[in-house]
């Protein structure tokens, strides 16, 4: 592979604004007295709960167990008690079941799972079921279970370890591979050897030298590649990067497993380092707090559980009020409407974005400029699809293939006439999903 | 039954021009005068007279199955008296101006949908008085549509020049694209003062044939 | 004289002929249309609603005079009009009780809190991201797509809240199939006292979110005249249909958070700004 | 932290935040913008009409652009509509049909032209965004068809005299012998009879290119377009001298570079697809030929792109392009 930075069909190139945390080294966050772990904090089935109210807990005890193969367990984040078992806000505005445990201030590990020091020489089985009893989920947003990405029905040739962090502001993937590169690229070695390959590529975003510089460094010890990627949105997305370092498209509905790839978080891969050497699980991650309403931006390690208030607090607070609280990036994240929601698995990042910048959404009619379809990495008609929602034509957008959006928002963010696409699209997704179900009823 | 309101009711409530959007191939094709547009509008005011009258007094002869037929049998011998009469009686210049559309009158949908939904139903007196009526209707929007067309396109009305020294003559009037332009832009307007009525009134009213929740003209349509 | 004797005979005979072509066709290529689809399309209101879940008033007179469905099914017709329908026909016509639409909630803007909302003002849009502008996960989102979806003009959006005009509703059940909360149930016509609140939560947290929730409270359990007229689910009180309670309920009862509504005087507004 | 200093650290009030879909953070474009980079590039066109057609120019372009804004204004009152002139549409459509109107045309062509311009050609379909053909095309065809003497009598051009007004009829370059009527210098330059915009090619050329650096414009509309009128035109005088001036003269002269780079390319009425973008240039060259070489008219452009308008919505349903990963997905059907 040449070093030229490799990039897709598509995108946008919004202002990044990583600079406000990109500087700031990972603070571990202090421990508080209270953690609200929501239960359900993966794609696929929620774990099955283990503890009742009053129990005593050790940090990296199980909460909960995985309830079937797309499940993971959960794991306390600290030493205490169960002190309440109850609904409590989640991601996506609605309340959602969780753990909260009052912590004891000892912080104390229990009985943890056995370190595998020997991986190289133990069975990829053995490795891919600690993958799994570590509770380890796609750390970039999605919050997919890592282990089933890695029993695949399909003859694997790459596996791909995604640094790409293209959302504006978050930092956290960047700062982990410069501070825990050594993490990075062992878990890439030790998810290569699960899959039964060699070697893995990291693709790197090159607005991250420092990062690339820091993994070339140790890629050959661990016979892996790093691979610069040009500066644009959405790299991160699995399907373009799938693309832009292989050059081969994962077919609409297909998965990257059809076109003989995996593709790991970074962070992931350093939970499943972790995970096999230190036998610890998944309860803590690396969560960029920014944005300019805040005093101090920068990035922490926080534990599950851990407010989205205290994250705040952590960094200083706010100057002035901001118009919106998103979890994830400014581009894919949540909007959140209480500062009580709080850091899951898959939590990339704390987001308070100005008044200023805020994007407002009005009814201006469409012009047709075609931005839309410019920017669409899809190569799907962003303008023609709102339309046929606008008309409520759900079956004419699934025919202009609105399912193979992948939701990036690139048209939103570059339409001048402000439209609501992306939510039309998600809307769009979610009837034809709807409709679809009701036929197979039938 | 009330006469008057029969009669009326080609006029206004009922206007095969401007309500039933019926005759639209006259509306369309001869009224590039304010005089065409009349005697077409007579011509076919005729045909309609004598053919509900007709079909009114063998309504209840003709068998359901083939009364179409026999409508359009009856009509066309009115058409045929009319192509005559004015061939023989009427200024040339009209007649030819009138042309084919003359002759055009038997599938005019007007004729056609009295003689079905009026004088198949109705007495004699009645259809006449439904016909002369849908007729009157006809003949006025038909000069109305002429003279607007006429006075856009040469400044004249009748072929009387109103205003003096008028230079241009905008020409678009005077042909086909003229006559949708100003077909739609009346339509509109009767529609749109309908609407507006109907929402003082607090009923629901929605112009025929069209979906104004689909329309993004006005926001009078919009719940 | 002899032009008008030629063109008469010539038109008698022309037309005697074609009478014959057309009357010989008419035999030859005869539809067999039932008659009676015609007549009960007349008997039918003709709103085209698709209420009865056929495809406009024809359609449907074509399936209740291949006698597969009911007239009683349509839901725009009185029981007398239906009842004249199978008179016409011939056929029993079972009574169908007249139903109507009731929107479970009683959460407008002003007693729900809640952070501002930016995009599309449509509840089957916003659901599928942020559930809405509201507090309640449960409650009306109150951008109006049931009222867009009724042909009848029933549901009113007021203070954010879709709110059923019982006197216009036919019940078609349009707006059911709408609702992305569930929210909308059709009730026999009769009974006016409902509870306006489908949360399942505790009553703490529904107070917390909503000032007019159903918080279990038992007080109308207890003010009914028989146990049965109001059931118990979980945290919230439910009419029973099969047995309802009179209207005086709600004065009876005293609901100390209003969710207990008659729905006359709901949508005559008379609610709003009472709850404590 | 918080325990030693409680009043240092200030939380956002959660009532005041805002809930909506993603993405949070929105690119700085928008209408009032995209109409505000037409505008920029119809300024050297201005220009140049100003110099060649002195003060009249100037006049022309006020009544039609005051004239659009105003028509604009008076129907959103009446259709209880927002106001929209800030968006700047009218204005550029006030502008473009300015410049296809003689510095000569009287106050009230220029008032009608407003009135059929944004009445009929936009706000009849429901404003901005909605219109199926080009405003400003529509009141130029309108007025053309409606005042033929009128529309087709041009001021003779006279650069820097600012107050002269010559009439001059009728001839234009792109009649058989149009190497007579102008020289290819001054048809390049603009020191030619016609519409205020559409002399100065190279003033055109410039706004062009702006238009198509900021990315405003698809190039491939007016590439295809031009080159197919410059192909055809150039084949026909080649096999037939007589018949029609070399290609050069027809795509210098009348209103091709107008209706190529500003009327053929506005967003709205144009495809959507680069695909799309190709057969209608195409399209719009093959009729502009077809009318210029055989028709009754002399200029054919405005035809050609209204016509090619109608076709638009039918050339974007068939151009719509095979989304990333679909290729794919057919193969493994096959198999």
């Amino acid at each position: 592979m040449s070093d030229k930075p490799r990039k897709f069909k598509g995108g946008v190139h919004p202002n990044d604004s990583k600079a406000l945390s990109a500087g700031k080294p990972v603070q571990d966050a202090p421990l508080l007295d209270k953690y609200t772990v929501i239960i359900h904090q993966n794609i696929g089935a929620p774990p099955e709960l283990v503890v009742k109210k009053g129990d005593v807990v050790k940090k990296g005890d199980l909460l909960a167990k995985a309830s079937g193969f797309v499940s993971v367990p959960l794991h306390a984040p600290t030493s205490g008690t169960v002190s309440l078992i109850d609904k409590c806000p989640g991601p996506a505005c609605v309340s959602v079941p969780a753990v909260t445990i009052t912590a004891d201030g000892e912080d104390a590990w229990g009985d943890c799972l056995e370190p595998i020091p020997d991986w190289p020489n133990t069975d990829p089985a053995i490795l891919k079921q600690r993958v799994a009893d570590a509770g380890i989920v796609g750390m970039g947003g999605a919050g997919f279970p890592s282990h089933v990405k890695l029993s695949p029905t399909k003859p694997i040739d790459t596996l791909i370890l995604n640094g790409a962090e293209c959302e504006p502001y978050l930092t956290a993937d960047h700062r982990l591979m410069l501070e825990q590169a050594e993490d990075v690229v062992l878990g890439a070695a030790i998810l290569a050897r699960i899959l039964g390959l060699k070697t893995a590529v990291i693709g790197v975003e090159e607005n991250k030298p420092d990062a690339i510089a820091e993994l070339k460094k140790l890629a050959g010890k661990y016979n892996v590649t790093v691979q610069s990627l040009h500066v644009n949105y959405p790299q991160g997305a699995e399907k373009q990067l799938i693309y832009a370092l292989t050059g081969r498209e994962v077919p609409i509905g297909g998965l990257p497993m059809d076109v003989g790839c995996v593709v790991q978080n970074v962070a992931s891969a350093a939970a499943v380092a972790e995970a096999v050497l230190n036998g610890h699980p998944s309860i803590e991650r690396i969560t960029t707090v920014t944005g300019e309403p805040l005093v101090n931006p920068g990035n922490w390690r926080f534990r599950l559980g851990t407010p989205v208030s205290k994250a705040i607090e952590m960094a200083g607070g706010v100057s002035v009020q901001p118009a919106k609280l998103l979890l994830g990036g400014p581009m894919m994240g949540f909007a959140q409407n209480t500062l009580d929601v709080t850091v899951m698995k898959n939590t990339s990042g704390i987001l308070l974005i100005p008044v200023e910048t805020a994007s407002q959404y009005t009814a201006e009619p469409c012009i047709r400029c075609g931005r839309c379809v410019e920017a669409c990495p899809m190569d799907i008609l962003p303008a023609t699809i709102s339309q046929a929602v606008e008309n409520e034509r759900f079956d004419w957008a699934a025919q202009l293939n609105v399912l193979a959006c992948i939701e990036c928002g690139s048209c939103s963010y570059i339409c001048p006439s402000h439209r609501p696409l992306n939510q039309q699209f998600k809307r769009a997704k979610a009837e034809i999903m709807a409709a679809r179900r009701k036929q197979q009823k039938k | 039954m009330n006469l008057f309101k029969e009669f009326s009711k080609g006029i206004f409530k009922e206007n095969p021009t401007f309500v039933l959007l019926l005759g639209m191939c006259p509306t369309l094709a001869v009224t590039n005068n304010a005089i065409n547009g009349c005697s077409m509008g007579l011509a076919t005011l005729f045909v309609l007279a004598g053919s509900n009258v007709v079909i009114s007094l063998i309504r209840n002869v003709v068998p359901k199955k083939v009364r179409i037929p026999c409508y359009i049998v009856v009509i066309a011998t009115f058409v045929t008296v009319v192509d005559l009469l004015m061939q023989a009686y009427a200024p040339s210049a009209i007649y030819e101006a009138l042309g084919i559309f003359i002759p055009l009158i038997v599938v005019n949908c007007i004729v056609l949908g009295r003689a079905e939904a009026f004088a198949s139903k109705n007495g004699i007196l009645a259809s006449l008085i439904d016909a002369l009526g849908m007729g009157l209707g006809f003949t006025l929007s038909l000069t109305l549509i002429g003279g607007l067309r006429e006075l856009l396109a040469t400044g004249s009305l009748f072929q009387i020049k109103l205003i003096e020294g008028w230079k241009y003559s905008f020409m678009l009037m005077n042909q086909a694209p003229g006559a949708f332009i100003l077909l739609g832009i009346l339509l509109g307007i009767i529609n749109w003062n309908k609407l507006r009525k109907a929402k003082k009134d607090g009923r629901d009213w929605t112009p025929p044939g069209l979906d104004c929740s689909q329309c993004n003209l006005c926001d009078l349509g919009k719940r | 004289m002899t032009i008008i004797i030629t063109s008469l005979l010539f038109a008698a005979i022309l037309g005697a002929l074609l009478a014959l072509i057309i009357g010989a066709a008419a035999k030859a290529f005869a539809v067999e249309i039932d008659p009676r689809i015609e007549t009960v399309t007349d008997m039918l209101p003709g709103a085209n609603c698709g209420g009865c879940g056929y495809a406009g008033c024809a359609d449907f007179a074509k399936a209740i005079v291949g006698e597969t469905v009911p007239p009683t099914q349509c839901p725009v017709s009185s029981p007398e009009d239906a009842r004249r329908i199978a008179e016409y026909l011939g056929i029993t016509a079972e009574e169908k009780e007249k139903a109507v639409a009731v929107v479970r909630c009683s959460g407008g803007r002003s007693t729900t809190l809640r952070s501002p909302y930016n995009g599309i003002t449509d509840c089957r849009s916003a659901v599928v991201v942020a559930g809405g502008a509201k507090g309640c996960d449960y409650g009306c989102i109150g951008f109006g797509s049931c009222a867009r979806a009724c042909p009848f003009g029933a549901i009113e959006i007021r203070d954010g809240l879709a709110v059923v005009h019982p006197d216009l509703c036919v019940g078609c059940g349009k707006c059911v199939d709408t609702c992305p909360k569930n929210l909308i149930v059709l009730v026999p016509a009769f009974v006016d006292v409902h509870v306006y609140c489908n949360s399942p939560e505790k009553g703490p947290v529904k107070r917390k979110v909503c000032k007019t929730a159903c918080i279990a409270c038992r007080k109308c359990v207890k003010a009914a005249d028989s146990a049965e007229q109001m059931n118990i689910k979980g945290f919230l009180v439910e009419t029973n249909y099969s047995n309802p309670p009179l209207p005086d309920l709600v004065e009876k009862a005293g609901c100390p958070t209003t969710a207990l509504r008659q729905a006359s005087r709901h949508a005559a507004g008379e609610y709003e700004g009472v709850s404590k | 932290m918080s325990d030693t200093e409680p009043k240092a650290v200030q939380l956002p009030d959660a009532t005041r935040l805002v809930v909506s879909n993603s993405p949070h953070i929105r690119g700085n474009d928008s209408i009032s913008k995209v109409m505000a980079e037409v505008l920029i590039a119809l300024l050297p066109a201005a220009l140049a009409a100003v110099w060649f057609f002195g003060l009249h120019a100037l006049r022309v372009m006020a009544l039609c652009t005051l004239g659009c804004i105003a028509v604009e204004e008076i129907w959103n009152k009446c259709a209880k509509r927002p106001s929209s002139w800030k968006d700047g549409s009218a204005v550029v459509t006030g502008l473009l049909l300015a410049m296809n109107l003689s510095a000569g045309a009287p106050w009230w062509i220029c008032i009608l032209g407003s009135l059929l311009a944004i009445g009929l050609g936009k706000q009849i379909f429901g404003g901005l965004g909605y219109n199926p053909f080009n405003p400003a095309l529509v009141a130029r065809v309108a007025l053309l068809i409606g005042f033929p003497q009128l529309m087709t009598s041009w001021v003779a051009p006279q650069p820097g005299a600012w107050t002269a007004l010559d009439a001059m009829t009728g001839a234009t370059p792109l009649g058989a012998s149009g190497a007579a009527v102008a020289t290819l210098k001054d048809l390049f330059i603009g020191n030619v009879g016609g519409c205020l915009g559409e002399t100065s090619a190279l003033a055109l050329l410039i706004g062009g290119a702006f238009l198509i650096v900021r990315k405003r414009i698809k190039w491939q509309v007016p590439a295809a377009f031009i080159a197919t009128v410059a192909l055809i035109s150039g084949l026909v005088h080649h096999v037939n001298p007589a018949l029609t001036p070399p290609a050069i003269y027809h795509v210098f002269a009348g209103g091709l570079m107008i209706g190529a780079f500003f009327m053929a390319t506005d967003m709205v009425t144009s495809p959507m697809t680069v695909n799309g973008a190709l057969i209608f240039g195409v399209g719009c060259g093959l009729i502009t030929s077809v009318i210029r070489i055989w028709g009754g008219y002399p200029e054919g452009v405005s035809f050609s792109i209204l016509f090619m308008n109608a076709l638009t919505p039918l050339i974007d349903r068939y151009t719509i392009g095979k989304p990333f990963g679909y290729i794919r997905i057919k193969k493994e059907a096959a198999q």
